[in-house]
């Protein structure tokens, strides 16, 4: 394992110091880990928190700013954060508007962020948990654990943050986090596994012109092991099952957003991103929006995952609103 | 070994240990079929939880289980925090106050426990998960505890009974947890919760015996 | 060769239908390939002119747009542009106030570049060339190639492009770019090497714990390998040779830039970061600005560089200035 | 084979061949002291050389020189793009509008060939570059046409001086190029654009000689 790291049990909380050094408008906790805005908490306005494993980054804590999160909690390394640190998270960033949770869909994060708001609950706050599920590689039932909240994650927290920012209320902030739930959809692949510090060896093996189709978030090996194929063929692979995952009409607008697990060079992204442009425009989707980068990774996993999101216009009016947090920033 | 809050924390601190000596190989099984963090997220808990034992003073056996569970909540994340918080915190509440335990309180304790999981995590026996140790582990003991054993014989079945729930988890189809996402791929593959939690009942078994 | 890709030979023209794609307020050339601001050319104020080979993606087309370049010309995968690429950019992009070339010192891009100039000072446009060594990896001599130019070329752009957007002349701007140049060192090293598309082998090998000391930007190897060791002693390896190249005193602000060669995790580099910023303040150094992220990478490596940047007042101004491109965006 | 400029353009016509055929040879040298792409840099030149040749009208030898070298300098890019286009600009300018060529005018194209590349590059022989090939092979080319050789025969000694002096760089350490950047390191590697440089010379050799 080659990783630029003193020691594996401290790589969290080593990585905040240089978050902290790095973002002064950010505060940056330990002991237990979160981060939060440091204008916080702000009278009137709801807070929006989220959090997950660390190892996915920028998620959550490079979303820390005006006009998205409030605050969040980063867990060890692909490991959901305890709900101590939910606590002390929402006791930073509470401005007496309520408590928005947003939550990836994975056991360990569905139990803690839970845990949290039950004892949250019981304080007094009002708190709503959304869960986000926006990733169509696993089938959903009621027999599952049911789809994983994946690259899908960050419209919803751009979006919801925005409207708190405005002064949205705490049932306008609920019902619009499920409405982009409802509306985004991911797919994803690997080239390469990644290597959990922790675990010191990489999380599944790959022949040299093997990929897999349908990974999470969490080096987890996919649905299924296959062929690397050229670019426009893999392009139409990610697409196909989100597009056949909602019921789209000819004309319906969408962000395209490409995601780099991470390892994948800009060009070979910007070069899927073209790749996939092309295909939603021949089907007679309008691409209005896009966002190209590595924002929700798995280490150095190479990699890449397409998201839709179907806009509206009230959505396009939160997705362009101003942001200013590490990872996302533009307007004003 | 006594069955006091002394005894019920020293026997929590060789699990400790055997986390600790088992950490590997539960990070290995999380790796095929999880995320490979299990044997790490344990290993960080119980080391807590034996600093924690070590400075807390003596006290009645369900105050140390309800030590244990509140560290594992606070310290372990992941799936199987909340769910063995869980689990112990319930088992402490079936105990109750009592000073020292008896065999029919450690069967409640571990029906409790099981009850504890399934309310949380809503998995079912057979979706190849902790429960497939735990579910066995509980009706082994109510059964030797009716037939009046001892403490140690009721755990010692227990173990076995969780040991064995465990090894059957291998031909399941996962279908709670992370590895239910595998589909198919899943089987084949030890459950790693469903190990760590016959590891917990063998140790507490064995000072039981001792 | 994993790539997501569909021909080595189309690999930068088809990145660059998806940046056409992402980002509607650039303007898009395949042939010649550049990439300008859309609303170029702007009357009366200084063109800043950058490009180089493709591979380190967002540098150098990344970082066109309002307040840094305003256009930049993409070579072939690590191979400098041609001349021809730089007048077609030139053209479109000269606004009557001039035109500076910024150039990183290889000798294939300082001589297409020159070829380009010594054609455009001929049809009568006023262009200046500065060329960036920030590299302290290699020794510095009349009888060599000269150091190459590399992360610190991202300030370098930025400062000035924050001059010319803001009405500075040519003269002021060419004067800026040599400060800037003459105030930043950058020194990197490599855990894995990375696979030009058209190479289709790594450009090196390293044993399991070995990393390359003194890298450039285009997969070459360094000038040492040595062995892997804690993050706190790699990033001394790196910034005891950049502080020994400038004369430093007490009290001294400067930017940090912590950047990733392309494969390596934003938690490593966090992680870096916040190991160089404790190191520099021991020394007596403020940090005083920060960037931490994968701005000027070879593909896919793994690895990372740091930046030392001595501000003054000038400086920090020109820094903060807003700035709006598609790969680093803040203020305004 | 004849000396005019359909001649010429036939030369440089196989040449673009000699330049694919050797491709991955010159990445490969170049992948070891270089950054890999000098073989798909000529490669990519000489493939629009052989599209334009094919289609260009029948002309003097300056003209077809002049039209490679506009071509390389437009589509190699790199060190080699601007050198071998300066190197062949001043070699056309070198032969003037003379309609055939004689052992005087190639070897004085090659002499202006090599102070092109000098002027432009500032490498010097020894410094482990094209210039280490180039240098030997005009000198090697005045020498035969004083002698009173033939084109091909001032052609063949050219070639064979340059991949001698290819050959020579091998164990030299560059002080030019991206090979300097490693230092001691670059000691023990053919450079490539020397290597390229004598591949094209024992390309015209064997079309003179045809
Ligand atoms: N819904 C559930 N009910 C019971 N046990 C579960 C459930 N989900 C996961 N588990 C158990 O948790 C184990 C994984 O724990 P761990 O690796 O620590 O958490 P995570 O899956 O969040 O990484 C699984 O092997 C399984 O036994
Ligand atoms: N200053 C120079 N003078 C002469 N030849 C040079 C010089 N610099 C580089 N070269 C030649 O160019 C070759 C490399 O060409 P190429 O790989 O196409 O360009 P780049 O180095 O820009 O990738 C070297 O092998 C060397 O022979
Ligand atoms: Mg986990
Ligand atoms: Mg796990
Ligand atoms: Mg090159
Ligand atoms: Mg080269």
């Amino acid at each position: 394992m080659k990783k630029i790291i003193n020691d594996p049990a401290t790589v969290v909380t080593e990585a905040l110091h240089g978050m902290a050094a790095a973002h002064p408008d950010l505060r940056v906790h330990t002991d237990p880990a979160y981060v939060v805005r440091a204008d916080a908490p702000i009278r009137g306005r709801v807070a929006v928190i989220s959090g997950g494993g660390s190892g996915h980054e920028p998620l959550h804590c490079g979303f820390v700013g005006p006009g998205m999160l409030t605050a969040a909690c980063p867990g060890p390394v692909f490991t959901s954060p305890t709900p101590d640190q939910v606590q002390a998270a929402v006791a930073s960033a509470d401005g007496g508007a309520g408590v928005l949770l947003l939550v990836k869909n994975y056991t360990g994060d569905v139990l803690n962020f839970e845990t949290a708001a039950e004892l949250l609950a019981a304080d007094g706050v009002d708190v709503r948990t959304v869960i986000v599920d926006d990733d169509v590689a696993v089938r959903d039932s009621l027999f599952t654990a049911g789809r994983r909240g994946v690259a899908g994650t960050l419209p919803v927290e751009k979006i919801v943050g925005a409207a708190a920012e405005s002064g949205a209320d705490l049932d306008t902030c609920e019902r619009l986090a499920r409405t982009v739930v409802a509306s985004v959809r991911t797919m994803g692949l690997a080239l390469t596994p990644c290597t959990v510090p922790h675990a010191g060896e990489p999380s599944f093996t790959l022949g040299e012109d093997e990929i897999e189709i349908g990974i999470g978030i969490h080096g987890e090996p996919g649905r299924e092991k296959t062929r690397l194929a050229p670019a426009q063929d893999l392009v139409r692979k990610l697409l196909q099952p989100v597009l056949d995952d909602l019921e789209w009409q000819q004309g319906d607008r969408v962000l395209l957003f490409s995601n780099s697990m991470g390892g994948t060079p800009l060009i070979e992204l910007y070069l899927a991103h073209g790749s996939a442009a092309a295909l939603l425009t021949e089907r007679g989707l309008l691409v209005e929006r896009s966002l190209v980068g590595p924002y929700v990774t798995s280490l150095e996993m190479q990699g890449i995952s397409l998201t839709l999101l179907r806009l509206t216009d009230e959505l396009i009016e939160w997705w362009d609103a101003p942001v200013s947090t590490p990872a996302l920033r533009w307007g004003r | 070994m006594s069955c006091d809050g002394a005894g019920t924390a020293a026997a929590w601190l060789r699990v400790a240990e055997v986390v600790r000596e088992h950490r590997d190989e539960l990070v290995m099984l999380d790796r095929e079929i999880g995320d490979g963090d299990h044997g790490e997220n344990l290993r960080r808990g119980f080391d807590m939880v034996a600093d924690r034992l070590t400075s807390a003073e003596d006290d009645t056996p369900r105050a140390v289980l309800r030590l244990v569970a509140s560290t594992l909540i606070s310290t372990v994340g992941g799936a199987a925090g909340p769910l063995y918080g869980t689990a112990l915190l319930r088992a402490g509440n079936a105990i109750g106050d009592r000073p020292v335990l008896d065999a029919a309180a450690v069967a409640a304790a571990l029906t409790a426990a099981v009850e504890g999981v399934v309310a949380r995590g809503r998995a079912e026996p057979g979706d190849k998960t902790m429960v497939d140790a735990l579910q066995p582990a509980a009706s082994a003991a109510v059964a030797a505890s009716e037939r009046g054993a001892t403490i140690a014989e009721v755990l010692a079945e227990a173990s076995a009974a969780a040991d064995a729930g465990a090894h059957a988890t291998v031909p399941l189809i996962a279908r709670k947890g992370r590895a239910s996402y595998l589909g198919e791929r899943s089987a084949g593959h030890l459950d790693p919760g469903a190990r760590s939690t016959a590891l917990i009942l063998a140790s507490l078994a064995a000072s039981a015996a001792s």
